[in-house]
C-alpha cells in the first residue's frame, strides 16, 4: 500500500523505483494542480495593488502562511517567514542574527552529522567574526553523542545548531533532551534544521523550544524554490533585515530607512506568492495521510530494507536502529563504489543516491568517502525495496566475478 | 529508465577489462622523484586521484597514479598510465583528445586504434553522470603536461 | 491584436483589464505546461544524482541557463546566476561585492528614481561600512539628469547603480552614455538593475559593458521566485559567496571551506529548478513574439494611453515623452488620491497600481504621496485603453459632484 | 471583476457624505496644548495622518487630525473627531471597537446608532484593500488613548 496514484511522474513511469526522497521528493497532483490555478485565478503581485485581483493574490498568499503555520503549530504565524529554502533560512540565521550578536571568542556548536547547508554558514560565520566553531562528534552507531555535547557547553556558547533529522543517515535527534541540555548549560541560541523532519514526522514549533527552525518545500511534496524559517518574534525583532529593497520597508528616506513588521521585515521582494501556495497545497496533502501515518510508513519500509540489505553479505549499514530513524538507509557494499552501484541500480529503473550527501565532515568521520543512500517516501512500497536488493545483487554479481 | 539496452549498455560500462583494471590497477603507487604531481578531485563523490608524471625531454618517461575512487576513474587511470607511458608529448596529446571525444561520444574517436585498451571505456558516454569520472585522470595528466611546458 | 489568448487568466476573465504588468506579468499558457512537464517528466535534484533522473533534471536546469543566456546576449552561460529575483540578485552584489570591496570614505552613486531594492541595498551598505550614499537628481521630465551624474563621479566612486527602465516612471534610461561617462571618470563597477527592461526589450549584457545586471522571472512572463544575475566572471571570481551550503562548496573541511565553480559558488542550495524551467520557456515565449515587436507594441499602447489621459482635465503625467519610455504611464487626477482612484477602476475590472512603486525618494522628488499607475505588456489591446479612460471619466465624476 | 453589485458598492463607498468629508475635513488642523499627538504612517500610499488629543480627565475634550490622505482615511478622521469630541472614554472605547467591527465586515455593528454618521463608512468591508485606510485614525486615537492612560 502507497500513495504512488498521486504522483504524476511515477504514474507514468510504472518501472521507475524513486528511492531519493531525502534530495527531492515527487510532487502530487494536487500541488501541481494548486500551482497552476494560482497563476490562473489569483496570479498578481501581492501586498502591493488596491484591486481585487491582488486581494486574491495576497489572501491566497497570507492563507498559505497561516495553514503551514497551523501545520507546523506555530501560533504566531507572522514568525513563519517564506524563504527559498533551509539553505537560505539557515544563512539568514547566521549572517542576520549572528554579525549583529556574536564577538571574537563566542563559540558555535554544530554536530558532525549536520549538512553542509548547517555547517558551513556557521564555519564562516566563525572565521569572519573570530569566533569559534566546535564541532559536536558522534557516537559510534551515528548519534549526536551528548557527552560530547556537554563537554562543548559553556557560557561562551552563543549558537548550538544541529539537525532534527539527519539526511545522510536518518537518525532522529532528541530535541527535546538537546534542547534541556542546552537551556541548561548556556544562554546559546538553539537553531534546528528540520529539512529532513518536516516532510516525514509531526512538528511542532512551540512545543520544540527552539529559537529557530528551517525547512524546504521541495521535500516535502512541495515546488522548488520556497520553504520557510519560523523563529521566535523577539528574536525576529531585534534583528537587521537580511535582504533589504521592495515590501520590507517602511520609510525610505535619502540616508535611513524604517523596517515593516513581521513577517515582511524578512521577506525582501516579490514574494514567490505560487510558491507559498504549492507548498500550503502539500501541507495539506501530508495533513490528510496524517503524519503520524507518513512516519510508520517510512520506517516499516526502512526497517524491511535495513533487515534484507542487511542479510546481504559485504554490505555496511551506518546509523542507529530503524526505531531512531526515518525513512533514509545508508550503506556501502564492499569495495564497490557507491557511484558505480548507483549506475548499476539505476539501470534497473532504481535511484539512488551515491556521494557524500553534503555531509563531508560526516563522510570522514565515518571513514568513506561516500556512501550509497536510499529514502522512502508516502509513494514507496515493498516493489521498491525488491527492486533495491536485486540491484544490489546484481551489482555484488558483476563485482564479483572480477574478484581476484 | 529500465530496458533490455540499458542492461547491454550496463554490461558493456562494467566489462571484465574494467572491473580488472579496478581491481589491479597498473602504474599505481607514487613516483620518486616525479616531475609533476597534480591531485585532481570530484567533490561529488569525494574521490580524488594524483598523477605523477616523470618527463625525458618531450617524452614521458614514466607515470604513476595514486588516490581512491570509483572503477570508472580507477580503470581510467590505470588504463591511461599504460597508453601515455614513453610516448612523446604530441602523440600524447592526440590520444588524450581522442579519449575526451569518445566518452563524448564521438563513435569514431571510440574505434581509433590509438586509444588501445582505454576504448573499453568508451560505453561511458551512455552515462553523462560518469564522463567526469573516466576523465578525471586525463584531466591530471593534462595539467601536469601543461605544467611542464611552462 | 495582442498575444491575450495565450494567457489563461486572461482568457478566464474577459471583463479583466489587467494593466499592471510592471508589479508582474500573467503567465502564458506555455510556461505553465513547461513547469508542470518538468515536474511530471524530469523532476530530481539536479547536479546530485548519478540516475538518469537526476541528469535529466540537470540537463533541464542546465539549458535552462544556456536558453536565457542566448536570449540576454551572454557568452558565458555559467556568469548568469539564478537567484529569487531582482531584489535578491542585487543585495547579493551589495553584499558580497560591496563588503569585501568598499572602505570608509568610498562614494556609491544610486539615483533618485530607482526601485527600493536598488537604493536600500546600497544605504545599507554604505551606513555599514562609513562609505557615502550620493543620489543623482533627475530632470524634471523624469530622466537621469547627466549633469548631476557628471558632478557626482569622481575617483572615490565605487559602485554606480541605476534602473535600465524605471519602474515608476517607464524612463528608459541611455545605458551605453551613462556607462561612458562612468568608464572615463572613475574605476567604479556598474550595477544594473533591468527587471524592468528584460521583460520588454531586446537586452544584451555583453554589449552594455556594465558590471552586473540584475532581472526577475515573474515580470517577464516567467514565474514567481526565479530570476538571475548576470556578470563578469572576473568579478565573481574574487568575491566570497553571498550564501553557503550544498552544491557550492568543493572541500568541507572542519575549520575551512573551498568553493565550487561558477554558476555553483553562488547558487547553494538545491536550485529552483523548476523555475529556471518555467523562466526559460518565459524567454522562448518573447522570442518567438520578438523583443521589438513586443516593445513597439507596448509603445503604441502608451502612447495612445498617455495622450488620451493628457486630454482629460485635471490629468497629470509623469515621465519623459513616449518615445523614451516603455509601456508604464504614471498620472493623477486632480486632488483624487491614487487609491481611490484604483478602487473606482477596480470596479470596472481596471487593474492599475496605486502608490509609492517601491520608490519613495522618487515620490519625495515628484512632491507626490503617491501616483496611479498603468502598465502595458503583451496582452493589452486598445479595449485596456478605453476601460481605463472610462474608470478615470468615472471617478472625475463622482469626485466631481462633490467638488464645493 | 465588473458587475452591477461592485458598481453599487463603489457608490456606497463614495456616497456624498464622505467626500464631503474629504473636501472639506471638520476639525482638521493642530491643536494648540494638545496632550497627546500620534502619527500614523501607510508606507504604501505614503499616507500620513497626525491625531491630534486633549483630555480632560476621562473624557476626550478636543481632537483634531492632520496630514494627508485618500477619501477614505480623510472622512474617517474627519467623522472619528465629531464623533469623540466631549465622549467619555469608555464610551469612546465602545465605539472605536464597534467601528473597527463594522468595517471589518460585522453587519450588526454597521447598524449601531452609537457610531452615528461613522456609518457611512461601512461599505469599506467589500473593500479589503481600503480597510487599512479607514482604520488609520481611529489606531492613531487608541494609541493616545492608551498612552493618556498610562
Ligand atoms: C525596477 C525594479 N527593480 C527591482 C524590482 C524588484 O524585483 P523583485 O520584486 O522581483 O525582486 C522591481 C519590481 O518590483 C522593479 O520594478
Ligand atoms: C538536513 C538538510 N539540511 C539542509 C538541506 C538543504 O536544503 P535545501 O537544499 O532545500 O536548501 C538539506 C537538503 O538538501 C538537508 O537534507
Amino acid at each position: 500500500m502507497s500513495w504512488k496514484a498521486d504522483f504524476p511522474l511515477l504514474v507514468r513511469n510504472p518501472g521507475l523505483h524513486y528511492v531519493d526522497s531525502a534530495a527531492t521528493s515527487q510532487k502530487p497532483t494536487v500541488v501541481l494542480d494548486a500551482i497552476r490555478n494560482f497563476y490562473e485565478t489569483a496570479n498578481a503581485n501581492p501586498h502591493r495593488g488596491a484591486y481585487a485581483l491582488s486581494v486574491a493574490a495576497t489572501d491566497a498568499y497570507d492563507d498559505a502562511r497561516q495553514l503551514l503555520a497551523r501545520f507546523l503549530g506555530v501560533a504566531d504565524a507572522d514568525a513563519l517567514i517564506f524563504t527559498r529554502g533551509t539553505t537560505e533560512s539557515l544563512n539568514l540565521v547566521a549572517t542576520s542574527w549572528g554579525r549583529s550578536n556574536l564577538a571574537a571568542g563566542d563559540e558555535i556548536v554544530v554536530t558532525a552529522m549536520d549538512h553542509h547547508a548547517n555547517f558551513v554558514p556557521w564555519q564562516q560565520l566563525a572565521i569572519s567574526i573570530g569566533a569559534k566553531l566546535r564541532i559536536c562528534e558522534l557516537t559510534a552507531d551515528g548519534r549526536i553523542d551528548l557527552h560530547s555535547l556537554a563537554s562543548l557547553l559553556n557560557r561562551k556558547t552563543r549558537v548550538v545548531a544541529f539537525n532534527h533529522v539527519s539526511n545522510a543517515l536518518g537518525t532522529i535527534n532528541p530535541v527535546g533532551e538537546i534542547v534541556r541540555m542546552v537551556r541548561d548549560h548556556t544562554a546559546a541560541i538553539i537553531v534546528c534544521d528540520g529539512a529532513q523532519a518536516v516532510p516525514h514526522m509531526t512538528v511542532k514549533f512551540d512545543d520544540l523550544d527552539v529559537d529557530f527552525y528551517a525547512f524546504s518545500g521541495h521535500k516535502m511534496c512541495g515546488p522548488m524554490g520556497i520553504g520557510g524559517l519560523i523563529g521566535r518574534r523577539a528574536l525576529f525583532d531585534s534583528m537587521p533585515p537580511y535582504q533589504t529593497g521592495g515590501d520590507m520597508v517602511e520609510f525610505v528616506h535619502d540616508d535611513v530607512t524604517t523596517w515593516n513588521a513581521l513577517p515582511h521585515k524578512f521577506e525582501a521582494g516579490t514574494p514567490n506568492a505560487a510558491g507559498a501556495v504549492g507548498l500550503a497545497a502539500a501541507a495539506a496533502y501530508l495533513s490528510a495521510i496524517g503524519m503520524e501515518n507518513v512516519l510508520r510508513h517510512e520506517q516499516a519500509l526502512v526497517a524491511e530494507a535495513s533487515e534484507r540489505l542487511a542479510a546481504i553479505e559485504g554490505i555496511t549499514i551506518y546509523g542507529p536502529s530503524s526505531a531512531d530513524r526515518s525513512g533514509v538507509v545508508s550503506f556501502t557494499l564492499d569495495d564497490v563504489h557507491p557511484h558505480d552501484l548507483a549506475t548499476i541500480l539505476d539501470g534497473d529503473g532504481v535511484c539512488i543516491r551515491a556521494g557524500n550527501h553534503c555531509a563531508q565532515p560526516l563522510m570522514r568521520r565515518l571513514d568513506v568517502s561516500a556512501t550509497a543512500r536510499a529514502s522512502f517516501y508516502v509513494y514507496n512500497d515493498t516493489s521498491d525495496i525488491d527492486a533495491l536488493i536485486e540491484g544490489v545483487l546484481k551489482s555484488k554479481e558483476i563485482f564479483g566475478h572480477a574478484v581476484a | 529508465m529500465p530496458s533490455p539496452e540499458r542492461s547491454a549498455q550496463i554490461g558493456a560500462l562494467y566489462q571484465e577489462m574494467i572491473l580488472d583494471h579496478y581491481r589491479r590497477p597498473r602504474n599505481k603507487g607514487d613516483l620518486a622523484n616525479a616531475e609533476q604531481t597534480v591531485v585532481m578531485k570530484n567533490p561529488l563523490c569525494g574521490d580524488e586521484i594524483a598523477v605523477h608524471v616523470s618527463f625525458d625531454g618531450d617524452t614521458i618517461s614514466d607515470v604513476r597514479f595514486s588516490g581512491r575512487g570509483c572503477s570508472i576513474s580507477q580503470a581510467s587511470a590505470s588504463m591511461m598510465t599504460q597508453l601515455v607511458k614513453g610516448k612523446p608529448l604530441s602523440e600524447i596529446e592526440h590520444i588524450r583528445t581522442r579519449f575526451r571525444e569518445m566518452v563524448m561520444g564521438d563513435q569514431a574517436a571510440g574505434e581509433d586504434a590509438s586509444l588501445g585498451s582505454a576504448r573499453a571505456l568508451g560505453g561511458v558516454s551512455q552515462f553523462p553522470a560518469r564522463v567526469k569520472c573516466a576523465l578525471l585522470a586525463w584531466n591530471a595528466l593534462q595539467t601536469a603536461m601543461t605544467a611542464h611546458a611552462e
